[in-house]
Order: C-alpha cells, then structure tokens, then sequence
C-alpha cells in the first residue's frame, strides 16, 4: 500500500471507522428527519476503506493537484459520504447537525464545495446515472496529462437502470481508461422493492465485461475482501475495472439489515436509539467531538 | 370579498393517485409506469390493485417515455408517473418525438414538483419543467391547485385522445378549498375571487397563496381578482383579456422559475393583445437547496408575502 | 412458412424485389438530392424479407389489428422503408418523387401516417435510440391482450451507442417480452467513421445476452440466412430475440460498399446513373411503374 | 438609413470550425467531444488538427455532457458539440445538475438548429433549444448571426469560467455582415440599423431577414431599428428598455417556437419594466417537416416578408 492516504489506516481502525461512519449517520439522520438510512449504512464499510485507506487527497486543500477523484454517483447516498467526510477532517463534526435544513452545506443530494456544498465535493449528483460519465471525462483528462491521479465512482446497484450509465461504461471500455475504478454497491435493493422485482441487472458481472471492463466481485461488507478488490482493480492495465461489491442495505442495524423499505427513510428517534445501542462504539473507537454530541444529545435525549 | 376556506390539508398527488384507483377501475385501458418511486409518486395504490396493469421500468425515464408511447399505440392509455425533474427534463427529446411529434395520448404525471419539495434539494427541485413543455407543440400542460383539482384533471386528462398530456403536482400537504360545484374544464381557467384593482394569476400551490395574499390585500382596501390557471396549455387567453382590461395591472405567481413558466406564458399573449404592467412571483433564475418547502416559498420569494409586495409594486405601475 | 403475409415471396423474387428497393433508393435520392444512400442500400435484402415474406400487414388497412408492429428505430434510414412501402402498396411508387421535399408524406425522418407521414408508419423516429423503448411498450400491450402479433424492431450499430437503447433492451430482457425480434444492422459503420473507431461495440452479441436476450447472427445481405434467423428467432419462447444482420453499408453500389463516407449522401447523377447500371434488374424483375419511371427519367436523362 | 451590405456568403457552424482551430492552436487546455456528427457540426477540423484533444463519445449526447463536465474538472476546456436538438434537449438533465447547477465551464456548440435546416424534416428541427437553456440558472445562451459573429462568439465564450454556454448555429450558407469594426461582447446587443417608429429585435439568422425587411420599410418611409440580440441570456435589458421606450412598438423574430425563446425574454422584460406592443416572429407552436430552408421560413412564417407584416400590424397597435 502506498502511504499517500493521509491515514492509512490498519484494518482494526477502519473496522472501528466504519462503525463510527454508521453511529454518524444514525445520528444525522435523527436529527434531519429527512434522508436516506439503507443505502449510507450498507456502505459505511467502503467509506471508511476510501477514506482512511484508499484515496489520496488533503482535507485542507480540496483543489490538490495530486489528489485522486472521487465520484459519488448516486447522491441520495450523502449521509455516509457527508460523515466520512466530516471524520476525515474536511469540515466540522457538529456541522453534521444541519443536513438537509436551510443553508447547510450538507444538501440533501451532495453540491460541489464551490458553489453551496462540502469541501471534497467535486461535482453535485443526485439525478442519478450521471457520475460514470464524468468520471470517464476525468479520467481521460488525466491521462491526456498524464498524471497520475486515479479516478473513483460508485454507483448503485438501482442506478445501473440509467441508460447513461452505460452509456459512459461504453465509452470507458472503448478508450480503455486503466485510471478509473468504478464501484457498484450491490445491495439488490432500489427504493420500490429488490432489484430483480424493479429490473433484473443480473448476470450483472457478465454485462460490464461485455462493456470491455474487467470485473471483481467482493464482498462490501468486508473491509479486507473490498480492500483486496480494489488493490486489484487498480493493478489492472489497459481496462477500467469495476468493483461489484455486495453489500446489505442498512448493514449494522438489525431491523433495517437488507430491507428495502428503509432506502429512504430516517429512523424515529426511539428507533434511532435502538440501532445506536446496536452501534455502540469498542475501545478502539473514541473518536468524540463535543459540539457534535451536544447536538445529538438534544434530539436523542 | 368572497373568502374561500380551507376544509382540511392534502397532498395534490394523492389526488393523483385516488384518480388512478377511479380510472383503473372505470377503463380497463389504463396503464401505470413507475420509475422506481412508485410510493413517492403514489402510483402504489394502482399498482397493488391493478398489478397486471402496472409496468416498473427501473430507474429509466426515458425509456418509460417510450414504453409509454408503445403500450398507447396498441390501444392501452398509459400513464407515466415521475418526479418533475426526471419526468419532464430527463426524457424531453423522448417526449418530444415520441410523444409530442407523434402526438400520443400518454399522461405525463409528475410529482415533487416545484421547489417546496424541500430537503432533497436543488437536483430535485424541478422549476423549469412547466417552461420545457409548454414550448412541446401538442402539449396540455396542468397544474392543479389542490388535493380535488388534481384527482378531477387526472380524470379529465383521459379526454384527450390525440398528444400527450403533462400534470404536475407537488409533494406536500397542502389546503383543499376546491369543491365539485366549481366547474373544472382543462383550459378553462377558475376565477376564484372577483377584483377591481389588480389581478393574481396563479397555478399550483401559489392558488392558495395568491388568496391568502388577496385576503392581506382586502383588509388594506385593495380589490384583488384572484385566477386560478390550472392549466397553462392551452392557456386561456380570454379570462387573460378580460383581467389585463378590467383591472390593468397583473401579478403572476407560480412555484417555477420566473422564465419561462406561467408568467411567461401571460407575458408573451399580453405584449400581442394588450400590454400589462405585470410582475412576477416566481424562483429567480437560481437553483434551491435543502430546506422544508414553507422555508424555501420566503427564502425564494414565492410565498403570499411577496404576492402582496408585488401587487403594491405593480399598483404603483399601474395607468 | 405461416401463409399471413400478403405476398409470402419465394428466394427469388425477394432477392430481385431488393434489387428492386435499391434501385427505388437510387432514384429517390438522385430525385432528392438530400438523404442517406449508405445504410438503406445495406438493408433492401433485410425490407424485401420483412414486408414481401414476413410481416402480416394490409396495406389498405393500416390500423388492422391482426398486423404485426414494425418500428424503424434508426429513422435515417427511411430510404429503404419508403421504398419497400411503396412497393407493397402503401401508396403509389410516383410518390417516391417527393422525398424531403416540402409538404411531402415521405419526410426526411419518418413520420407516422396519422400526422402528415406515409401509410404504414406507426410511429416518429429519427432521434436515435427511441425504438426499443417502444417496441417493449407494444409488446407489453399485446401480451398483456394475448394477442398474437409479433414486434419488430431495426436499430442501427451506431445507435446502440445511446443509452436509452439499453434501458429498452434491458426492460425487455426483464419482463421476457418473447412477442419482440430486434434487428441490429450490423454494418461497422456510423457517421465520423467505422464503428470501432467511433465507439467499439464488441463483444457486441455478449452484450445482449447479458441483458437476457436470445442472440442470433446471421448474414443480412442473405436472404436466406436472414430468413432462417427470423424463424428462429420467433420460435425461441421465454426471451426476446436479436438477430445481429451483418450488412455491408451501400450493398450492391461498388463504390459505395463498406465506406462510411456514404452514410448520409446522395449519389450525384452520374454517380447515380452508374448504380443504377450496377443495379440492372433481371427477367424477374418486373415491377415498374410509369409515372414514377417518367418522373426519374426526368432527372436522369 | 444605413445600408448593410453582405460581403458573401458562408455557414456560421464554419464559423465555429475555424474559432476551434484558432482556439486549439492559442490554448492547449481545448478539448472538443464529437457526437458521431463531426462533419456536419464541422468540429473535424479541429479534429484532424488536435487529434489527442479530440474525444469521440459516439452517439451518446448525455454521456458527452458528462465527459465534458470531467474534463473541464481536471482542468481542460471542453466544447461539446452536436446538432441543436440533441445538445439541448436530449441532454437536458445532465446540462442541468452536471453543467450548470455544478457551475462546469463548457461550451455547448449545437449546429443545425432551427427550421431552416431544412430536408431532415421536424425531429431534426431544434425549436425549443432557446427555451430550454435560457431556462436555466447560470447559463449563458448565444445565437450568433453570421460566419463572423460566430467565430468570435465562440472565441469570447471561453472567456467565461463559470457555468456553461449554450451557442446556437446553423447548417447554410448565408449572407456574411457583421465585420471586425463592430463591437462584439457577450450580453450586449447591437443595433445595427437606428430608426424612429419601430424596432425589430432579432438573433441568429433572422438578423438578416430583419436588415432586410427594415430595406422594405423605409422605402415605405417606416423607419425600422434593427438590433441585434446575439446574447440571449444574459439579456441586454438596456438596449431593449431603450427600444421600447423610443419607438413604443416592437417585433422580435427567431428562428425558434414562439413560445420561451427571445420573444419570450423580451415580453417577459418589458411586462415587468415597461408594457409595449410587441409582434412575434417565430414558428407558431408546431413542429416542422422537410423542406428547403427558405421555403420553410416562408411557410412557417418567419421570411423578411412576415417581419414586415408584423411591422404593419404592431404599428397600427402602438399607442
Ligand atoms: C434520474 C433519477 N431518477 C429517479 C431518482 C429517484 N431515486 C433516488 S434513489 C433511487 C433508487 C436507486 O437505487 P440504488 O441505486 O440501488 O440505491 P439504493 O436504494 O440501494 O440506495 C431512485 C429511483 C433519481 N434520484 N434520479
Ligand atoms: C439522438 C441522435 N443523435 C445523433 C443523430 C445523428 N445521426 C443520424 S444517423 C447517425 C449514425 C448512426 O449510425 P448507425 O446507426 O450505424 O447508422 P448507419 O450509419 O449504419 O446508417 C447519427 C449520429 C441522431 N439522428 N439522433
Ligand atoms: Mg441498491
Ligand atoms: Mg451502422
């Protein structure tokens, strides 16, 4: 592993981060009562992997010219993003209190850092389908340079409905672009039922490869399996790769865990107690703000 | 000044979706496309009434557009159910050959219209879709203003058999104060308050708050004629006339941006027939963001406040 | 060989029926001097197939309900379509005459019977990438009626670059409309240049199979073998099927085979003359018509 | 009156294709997509000239918005380039949340637009692209008028770093007219021809038409102003208000629907400022069909001879 991750950090840790990730994202959520639970807590495990481990980029300087770029396709899932972001010191633990109220820098659906949204936010998403293509766009642009920067975007499982979507898949196959790694968060959820119901994307694998892609299965789930995937995606040349990474929706919390009902909706606040007391921190966690607390502490009482 | 009440709050697109349930049991035609936010978009009821009717097409507009217009060429009359943004602005060039050119009676029914959608923010804040296919040739495009108009015009939208047809409603809950003895007539607009000083041309949410505003107004001796104009194509231009000649001066407002949309519309027929002072209430040529919808109606300047302030500015025009 | 098209054509009055259409398209567009030469002349064997020996249709019946559904998705190729209509009777051959000409039925981009098109148009295309959708649309109706008409759709290879062509195939594959054949006019070529240089498509039948169809491959300038592909084709129950016809763009015209230049021209009246020769019809061939003849003798001289 | 001449005649998508040499040649960060219709939209030059800087994206216009919204993240200078119909409306959305509500300083360049493209007949004529972009929050919209302004339309517009630009132009050949001596700049209109009694507001093709019709009418002694309105967005409220205000009769004409393009801007302007009879010269509503590019104008009425007519008929409103 390159040190160019500002934590780089060991698998115990990012188990713990992933953890954490969700303890945010409950808490957030709580307070919003607004927002999308499933999608965000089946993906807190690579959030924490791309943060902590995966990704290079400085918190305090989103224009790096060396950082890598990260795209995060279906922008309903903000929460996970927004607090792995605040976690890897891009912006105020507390400020997680505002998502989704008037003049937050945490939009419903994720808003570039240069316009009203959070530093590390590239580009705005939220209508989905979009984030293959300009990934595909950023990753030729580099090229072009040839920098060395890789390229990130993930994607929902739903959102592979999205005729753009493949769209930009085919244009990466064609040109080839060994400097993007794209990641499917395979939960088999979408918001009206399972994906087979909705629209079966299976034989899911066989379609990427047919797009001129490599392909590598995991588990998202599983920090090592995902951490392995994604090491050897980037170690493929001459073809993008994609990580088809199965995952659960609303993993960690029992009465959420692979349940489709929960794609969009915040837990009560009785129900938010109950996945925190499920969530509770180990003794590698300790990763408490104040100002953050205070504020979870006034909804969760 | 007649005062109009409000007997209880309801979102306009469960109008929509009791319309379905009607419909679906009236017409065995009828046809339901969901595009993955079938409980948002209400489509749900019909769906698990009428499960062999209703087509989930994944999260795919465009193709639903064109699905839509299949199943209406081999005689089914298919309606196609999303939220605004991705209903009308995702598939336009599919609504517009598919559907418009080849003038296709498929029912376009859009949710989460409008900038009170709130929270999700500025990319699901539909405020152009009214301006995108008000410009379609063969377009109706409506925008009812309560819980009743809504379920009456999905009903009535099955009348017309030749183009495609575009409703728009909203997600939150908001005042019934329309009855079954106002008569609802696609492009016959409702004067819902007489007035002699000015005139408040409204659609959608804004119906509501152009009465209140016109209520504000009363209390301040100014005679607001309050339109309600559920459908903005075809427009009716006489109701138009009448209001720019009786009162001459006009406030539009609407819950879209300010091009484009039903002021625009008002605009472009008066600088032919009969040049108004008009001022607009309207998003202004900007994007929304996260917020509840009340929020964002003031933040805005969509709300009744600001009807009231451009009735007092547009007064000040008058000649 | 079900007896329900209106001609039920043997081998060779297909074949000479397409030699027929290419010499209509030559006269059209020498008459025009405005459209697209390349793809239609690729497809006469494919139109001649379709309405002399395939299709149930009655061309002084458009809206027959027993007709099956045929839907040009690629509308720049209506040359062809013009043509064969013309010479199934849709409306008289002396039209031909009009192409892209003002207040024409033969637009430059098909428009349908009912707005101000030719008879035996369904549908608008000419924006790419729209048929699919609706060919699962009318396939969707007629199985949901039990009806036993079959779908056809023709798509260009260039134009399976828009997304929403994979959103149809894939709707289609998830819902297992069997009643729908599509047609792929599989020619290598678009506009800028050949298909691999514009946008790779291959593995293009693995593609298709990934979205859960039926692939089938044959040779489109075959009568024969096309006509055993279609067979085929709407024998398999429980999927939709995709005959991949290879073509040559501007078939039967030497100077215009397998070169992309000629997608969207006109053949100029020397150039046109010399096709026509190419394109001398044989005994069989005996399908002419004075008015139209004396109307082309008019620009041909 | 000032006689404008026409110093020959040439395409303004030529005018584009040799602003993209230039451009490629002054600036290394230019990058232009190609939509499978390099030819027509005459971006092949450039093409040719820069093949690494040249990205073909197949016939996939969504896809190109969000390629272009990439490259320009990375720091390049993207010109997306397709006919009218397919760079505004087909890509709509993606324009929308990846262009312009993420503030990415692309070009848009969209050829064939209008109905004087003629022979390909309606699904290839964009008329609703003006209505569609100009709808848009930070967007800029501009309809050059000829070779020339073209090429220095797209030249300036990479001058704009901030949200995308919309420019529109043609397939034909017509007449050249502006020369180096005028002043161009983005947002500011030009009047090319002062008059008395009239303006007439036009952009795009139309200019000529409108020089041409103010010839006719000063031999009729009606003294006709003639701008210019090549930006259509941000609209250059000054020079209109100026118009209306000096001639009190107005004519806007466009190659366009009448609904939500330039007539639409300025209807919308003036209710708001300053009421005035305006006429519109525009395609009314309907879709087109094949045809030559002149017969077209003339049938769906938007020829010289209809802005004269239009002319006569707001002069007899004005008061
Ligand atoms: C273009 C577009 N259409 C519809 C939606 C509404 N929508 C938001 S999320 C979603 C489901 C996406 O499913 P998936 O990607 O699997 O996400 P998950 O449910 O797993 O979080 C839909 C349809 C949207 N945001 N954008
Ligand atoms: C949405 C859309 N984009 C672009 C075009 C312009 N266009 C017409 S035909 C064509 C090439 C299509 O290639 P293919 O389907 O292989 O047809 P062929 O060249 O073989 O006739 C393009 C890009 C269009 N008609 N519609
Ligand atoms: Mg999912
Ligand atoms: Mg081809």
């Amino acid at each position: 592993m390159p040190a160019s991750n500002p934590h780089n950090s060991e698998m115990r840790d990012l188990q713990e981060m992933a953890r954490q990730i969700r303890r945010d994202i409950i808490k957030m959520l709580m307070i919003s009562q607004s927002g999308h639970s499933g999608g965000p807590l089946g993906l807190a495990d690579i959030f924490s992997c791309l943060y902590f481990r995966i990704l290079k980029y400085d918190p305090s300087n989103v224009t790096w010219p060396e950082r890598d770029y990260f795209f995060l396709s279906a922008g309903h899932l903000a929460p996970v993003w927004y607090a792995t972001l605040a976690r890897a010191g891009f912006y105020p633990l507390s400020e997680m209190s505002t998502l989704r109220k008037i003049n937050t820098r945490l939009q419903g659906h994720p808003a570039p850092w240069y316009t009203h949204g959070l530093p590390g936010i590239e580009i705005a998403s939220g209508s989905l389908g979009q984030g293959m293509s300009i990934a595909v766009g950023a990753a030729l642009g580099l090229r072009m340079d040839r920098k060395p920067n890789h390229v990130y975007v993930l994607h929902g499982d739903g959102e592979l409905d999205e005729g753009q979507v493949w769209e930009g898949i085919m244009t990466a196959g064609h040109y080839s672009v060994d400097n993007l790694t794209a990641i499917v968060d395979r939960n088999f959820c979408q918001i009206d039922n399972r994906t087979d119901k909705v629209m079966e994307l299976e034989p899911l694998a066989d379609k990427w490869r047919a797009f001129r892609w490599n392909v590598i299965e995991c588990d998202g789930n599983d920090i090592s399996d995902f951490l392995v995937a994604v090491e050897e995606a980037k170690a493929i040349k001459g073809k993008p790769s994609v990580v088809i990474a199965k995952t659960f929706m609303g993993k960690g919390v029992s009465f959420m865990e692979d349940d489709y009902r929960w794609h969009g909706v915040p837990p009560g606040i009785e129900q938010g107690k109950q996945a925190l007391s499920e969530l509770e921190p180990t003794k590698f966690g300790d990763f408490v703000e104040f100002e953050w607390e205070k504020q979870v502490a006034e909804v969760v009482k | 000044m007649t005062t109009i009440e409000s007997k209880g709050e309801k979102a306009t697109r469960q109008g929509f979706s009791d319309a379905l349930l009607e419909l679906g049991k009236e017409n065995p035609d009828v046809v339901v496309l969901g595009g993955d936010v079938s409980g948002s978009v209400k489509v749900d009821a019909f769906a698990k009434a009428y499960p062999d009717r209703f087509f989930s097409v994944g999260v795919a507009e465009a193709d639903m557009m064109g699905v839509a217009a299949g199943l209406s060429l081999v005689g089914k009359i298919p309606i196609a159910s999303a939220y605004g943004e991705f209903a009308a602005g995702r598939p336009f060039d599919q609504i517009r050959q598919s559907l418009a050119y080849s003038e296709m009676p498929v029912k376009i029914c859009a949710s989460h219209c409008g900038i009170t959608v709130g929270p999700d923010g500025a990319t699901h804040q539909s405020l152009e879709d009214v301006a995108l296919m008000r410009v379609l040739p063969r377009m109706t495009v409506i925008c009812p203003c309560d819980y009743l108009e809504t379920k009456r015009a999905v009903k009535s939208s099955i009348s017309i058999t030749k183009g495609p047809v575009y409703i728009r409603f909203f997600r939150d809950n908001t005042p019934m104060f329309t009855d079954e003895s106002m008569s609802f007539e696609i492009g016959k607009a409702n004067t819902l308050i007489d007035g002699t000083d000015v005139t408040i041309i409204a659609a959608g949410l804004q119906v509501w708050e152009a009465i209140q505003a016109a209520e504000v107004l009363a209390a301040e001796r100014i005679s607001a004629r309050v339109i309600n104009m559920h459908t903005i194509k075809p427009l009716d231009k006489k109701t138009i006339l009448k209001a720019a000649q009786e009162t001459r001066a006009l406030v539009t407002a609407e819950d879209h941006q300010i091009h484009g949309g039903l002021g625009s519309a008002v605009a472009e027929y008066l600088a032919q027939e009969h040049p108004t002072p008009q001022e607009f209430v309207a998003v202004n040529d900007t994007f929304g963001e996260s917020g509840k919808g009340a929020e964002l109606m003031k933040k805005y300047g969509i709300a009744r406040e600001d009807i009231v302030k451009a009735v007092k500015k547009v007064l000040r025009r008058k000649k």
